[in-house]
């Protein structure tokens, strides 16, 4: 029996059936979405941590007022399982931090914070991972134009 | 015309010695002369080592100054002397100064005992391999001020390993020297040569010839002993803020030191000047290379060892050996006596 | 005693390992170098060769086949190409009177050479070249073309 | 940070950004009682190049030449992903040929960056000559590669639905005579390092990880390997023609410097039986899809695809809107999660240990830069 099938009752049993959506592997590239409330993450994922999962990623996507939190969880096992855990919430609203239950989620959670500017609650350091740390911007932002103080001008041909 | 010319000479020489004493006359012209030939050596040394990490590695080295490129050190030995010599704002200037100066003190005065041929030797002190090791010493301590004069973390643990590994390393290398003077009963260089007439001590000593070459290696700094200097973790070790020729004073003592620790090794151990059909210091110095491109070649088969590492290896596996091989040599020679 | 068994095995197991590892080294020693010594030798380039790109000249016209279509200027990620043409004659396709490309920010990734429709332009063989400012590299691949001599 | 107070005997110490172990510009803040390390702070970011903003900014095709730009030793791995990637969202159906000439041609490019690994690792423990020797074999992977992708460093050789072109005779030759060079080569390596007493003392029991420790710190690839958890994303979620080889997965127990050293060569003999099998049974057709639309349009919704990079887990996220540029790429790569481990096993090591563990587990900083 894969893990899979052994979980996704669990799930969808603790964080009500109707956040739970299969999804289609072969197309998707992972098995589970699970739409979670931010106050539930930490009971999920200390979940997650005991069944065995590690962290692959968090990521972001900015859906204008919204800010779609992505979790991504596998396995080091066969036959292979993903989670999704996506977490949707209006801009400027802390999420509480993973880094004191998962280690890796440190580094990733630093690294959604200087992109997209999202705070995470209980993080130990939250600081800007990639951009310098006078940067006072978050570049993935969809609001965000490069300008030519980030380097983003475009070299006039013309002029020779 | 030339038998004039060599009359004069002889009349100018004849009234120096007087004036000054012969011995003093032969020591002033042999420290320009050892002057003269550390830097030939050094940088027949440098192209040499160069050469032969090109070989092994697949490589050419230098090929383009001069035949094979024998020219490429004098070159870059150029570029040194017109480079600016910084002094960085936060150094202990004087001692940052002196260090270089002072790491080639050992190195002139050991080539004073050495016996290059059966009377090519500046003066034959009877404790000639003391007066080495001794002055020896010294070069830890200009390592040591110059590390701590450079004001510069990564400089200040070099010169912190480099004590700590050259006060190790010496007492192996001082055990295993003993046991040859306790076989020929000198302390003197030339006497060391001659009591090897017929069998050279390595025959006789193999483990302390061993045990010598390794220790050497170690006080020479040199890999897989280079920790002081171990360029990937501590960038240049006790060297990191020396710049110009001053660096190039560290650079030239560390090859001259490699001379001198292959020339009392062949000393010791491998009978000097002596050899058949070639003049003495022939011999001499065709053994001496010999070594050294065997440290050289050492040098560039093997990753370096730890810090901590070293230190075992020096007092738990080297000394041991060093001095058990003393007591036997001791009792041995006691019994035949 | 068997530690004294131990010692001695470790120090000569030791030994061996180095004489083993000595003996790699002083075998590659004397094979020959694999290095070219590059400015006196080059290393020859393989057909495919992906520099920057230039103009092909077409034998039966003596000169480039670029229409100005302008799919290049599309598809290049850096944005560096920058191409315009000129309708001559009523009934025939355009052609190109410049064609600029900025090498220093080109990333030699070929898809210009790619997508253009009428394979006018070709990858050079050419890497060894330097200019004096950023807009020496700014370069007229038409006029270029034509200080070729043909 | 930098402003805590200092017992007397502690100083810090900026390992970085240059520094020549530090392999490019990696920052490690280490906090030091003499040479033993108490605490590590690895900074990073000085490579930024904002790949994942400039990949919402393009097309799906102009985003390619970047992806090999990322990880610059494992280039053509990095196209294979993204091809792997797009093509999966968008259904396309990949020629058997190319998907062939595509495994071959990464796993070329594995054994490439393994060995540049391999005498860059020599080379912080202090050995210089096997960099060169490993050089000189990675230098016929490059000219076999160039051969058919006209480059040698960033490929930019896949294609969606294919590759660019198809493999040519120099190609061919050049692999079958390289393969029987390389394994007497790795022969050489065991002599020359593998058993060398010093190599064993530097590295056996260094930087020690436990499979536990592992997965809380999110570790793939070799670096997980060692510590004795089998898990290759070839084999767990199999892509291209991977099922069809036959290979097997090098582990280690003790997850030692040693150990992710010894996984590392084994899987470039795997990987040498992976290119021989390919090309030994390698498909006559078409190399490239026909009707692949160039400007590419997956269909609204998001796509994950997982592919095991030499440094290990390479994760592709993006999110569509139906059009031709993407809402959202995200790349999750292997050496972002692997370096951050660092903070946890060097305390209580010392610096020599630091450059040993660093070398081991084998990043490449302008991938965690992005």
């Amino acid at each position: 029996m894969s893990f899979l099938e052994d979980i996704t009752p669990v799930l969808a049993q603790r964080f009500g059936v109707e956040n739970l959506t299969a999804q289609d592997r072969a197309r998707h590239g992972y098995d589970l979405r699970l739409a979670l409330d931010q106050e539930r993450l930490t009971e999920l994922v200390g979940l997650l941590k005991e069944a065995g999962c590690y962290l692959e990623y968090i990521t972001a996507v900015d859906q204008g007022q919204v800010l779609e939190l992505l979790y991504f969880f596998g396995r080091y096992d066969q036959p292979p399982f993903r989670l999704q855990v996506k977490v949707a919430m209006p801009k400027g609203v802390a999420v509480p931090s993973l880094a004191g239950i998962i280690r890796a989620a440190d580094w990733q959670e630093r690294e959604v914070f200087d992109m997209f500017g999202q705070r995470f609650a209980g993080h130990p350091d939250l600081r800007r991972i990639l951009l310098s740390e006078d940067a006072d911007f978050h570049p993935l932002l969809k609001d965000f134009k490069p300008g030519p103080e980030h380097g983003g001008e475009v070299v006039n041909l013309e002029r020779k | 015309m030339s038998d004039g010319i060599l009359v004069d000479l002889r009349v100018i020489w004849e009234a120096l010695v007087r004036f000054f004493g012969l011995e003093a006359l032969v020591l002033v012209i042999g420290l320009v002369v050892i002057l003269a030939w550390v830097q030939v050596n050094a940088l027949f040394l440098v192209w040499l080592e160069r050469k032969v990490a090109g070989h092994i590695q697949l490589r050419i080295g230098p090929k383009e100054v001069g035949p094979f490129g024998v020219l490429q050190t004098i070159v870059d030995g150029i570029k040194l002397l017109g480079k600016e010599l910084i002094t960085p704002q936060p150094v202990s200037w004087l001692l940052f100064i002196l260090s270089p100066i002072m790491v080639f003190t050992p190195v002139l005065v050991a080539f004073v005992v050495l016996p290059f041929g059966p009377h090519l030797i500046i003066r034959d002190i009877n404790v000639g391999l003391m007066l080495i090791f001794a002055f020896g010493g010294i070069n830890v301590l200009s390592i040591l001020m110059g590390g701590w004069a450079s004001n510069n973390k990564y400089a200040l643990l070099g010169a912190i390993r480099s004590v700590a590994q050259n006060v190790a390393y010496e007492i192996p290398l001082l055990l295993s020297a003993m046991s040859v003077v306790v076989m020929s009963g000198t302390l003197s260089m030339q006497g060391i040569v001659e009591a090897q007439e017929g069998v050279w001590f390595i025959f006789y000593q193999p483990v302390a010839g061993l045990l010598y070459l390794i220790g050497a290696t170690a006080e020479t700094n040199r890999a897989p002993f280079d920790i002081p200097e171990a360029e990937s973790e501590l960038v240049a070790g006790f060297h990191t803020e020396y710049s110009g020729m001053r660096f190039g004073l560290f650079f030239l003592a560390e090859y001259t030191n490699m001379f001198i620790v292959a020339a009392v090794a062949t000393t010791l151990f491998f009978g000097g000047w002596r050899g058949p059909f070639l003049p003495g210091p022939w011999w001499f110095l065709i053994k001496v290379y010999i070594l050294i491109f065997g440290v050289m070649w050492v040098r560039w088969t093997f990753p370096r060892l730890r810090f901590d590492q070293l230190m075992n290896f020096a007092w738990k596996y080297m000394i041991p050996i060093a001095l058990l091989n003393l007591l036997v040599t001791a009792l041995v020679m006691k019994l035949v006596r | 005693m068997n530690a004294v068994v131990r010692y001695l095995r470790d120090v000569f197991s030791g030994a061996w390992s180095l004489a083993m590892g000595m003996s790699v080294t002083l075998r590659y020693m004397f094979k020959p170098v694999s290095t070219v010594q590059y400015p006196r030798e080059a290393m020859p380039l393989p057909e495919v060769y992906r520099g920057h790109i230039e103009l092909r000249r077409f034998a039966e016209t003596g000169s480039h086949g670029c229409v100005a279509c302008g799919e290049c200027f599309r598809i290049c990620p850096s944005g560096v190409i920058k191409v315009q043409g000129l309708k001559e004659e009523a009934d025939r396709p355009n052609r190109a009177v410049f064609y600029f490309i900025d090498f220093s920010r080109c990333s030699l990734c070929g898809l210009c050479v790619e997508v253009c429709p009428e394979s006018a332009l070709a990858f050079s063989k050419v890497y060894e070249e330097v200019g004096v400012s950023r807009y020496s590299t700014v370069v007229d691949l038409i006029a270029r073309l034509e200080s070729q001599g043909a | 940070m930098l402003r805590k107070t200092l017992t007397e005997d502690s100083f810090y110490l900026n390992l970085g950004p240059q520094h020549p172990s530090t392999h490019g510009v990696l920052h490690l803040l280490l906090k030091l009682d003499g040479e033993r390390i108490l605490e590590c702070k690895p900074l990073v970011g000085y490579s930024h190049r904002a790949h994942e903003h400039m990949g919402q900014n393009r097309t799906y095709l102009q985003f390619l030449p970047n992806t090999s730009r990322m990880d610059y030793l494992g280039g053509l791995c990095y196209n294979h992903a993204y091809c792997l990637a797009v093509e999966k969202a968008c259904g396309i159906e990949v020629p058997e040929r190319a998907r062939y000439i595509r495994t071959v041609c990464a796993e070329l490019n594995r054994i490439s960056s393994h060995l540049l690994w391999f005498g860059a690792y020599l080379m912080d423990l202090g050995a210089f000559t096997p960099f060169l020797y490993a050089f000189d074999d990675r230098e016929d992977i490059l000219a076999i590669l160039g051969e058919v992708t006209g480059s040698r460093l960033t490929y930019s050789y896949c294609r969606f639905g294919g590759v660019n072109r198809d493999l040519n005779q120099n190609f061919l030759d050049g692999t079958k005579a390289f393969i029987p060079k390389l394994r007497k080569r790795l022969k050489d390596y065991r002599t020359l390092v593998t058993k060398n007493i010093i190599f064993l003392n530097r590295t056996k029991g260094i930087g020690t990880v436990s499979a536990e420790l592992a997965r809380d710190w999110a570790l793939t690839g070799p670096n997980l390997r060692a510590c004795g958890v089998a898990y290759d994303l070839r084999r767990a979620e199999p892509y291209s023609i991977y099922p069809e080889l036959e290979f097997e997965i090098p582990t280690a127990t003790a997850g030692d410097c040693y150990d992710r050293y010894w996984v590392r060569m084994a899987e470039m003999e795997q990987s040498l039986r992976i290119v021989e099998q390919a090309l030994g049974r390698l498909p006559e057709g078409p190399v490239k899809a026909a009707g692949v639309p160039q400007w590419i349009q997956p269909p609204a919704g998001d796509y994950h695809f997982s592919y095991e990079s030499p440094r290990g887990h390479l994760g592709i996220y993006f999110v569509s809107d139906g059009g031709r540029v993407p809402l959202r790429m995200k790349w999750r790569t292997p050496s972002f999660s692997n370096l951050s481990i660092l903070s946890e096993i060097l305390p209580g090591t010392l610096v020599a240990d630091t450059i040993a563990i660093l070398g081991s587990i084998d990043v490449v900083i302008p991938e965690i830069d992005r």
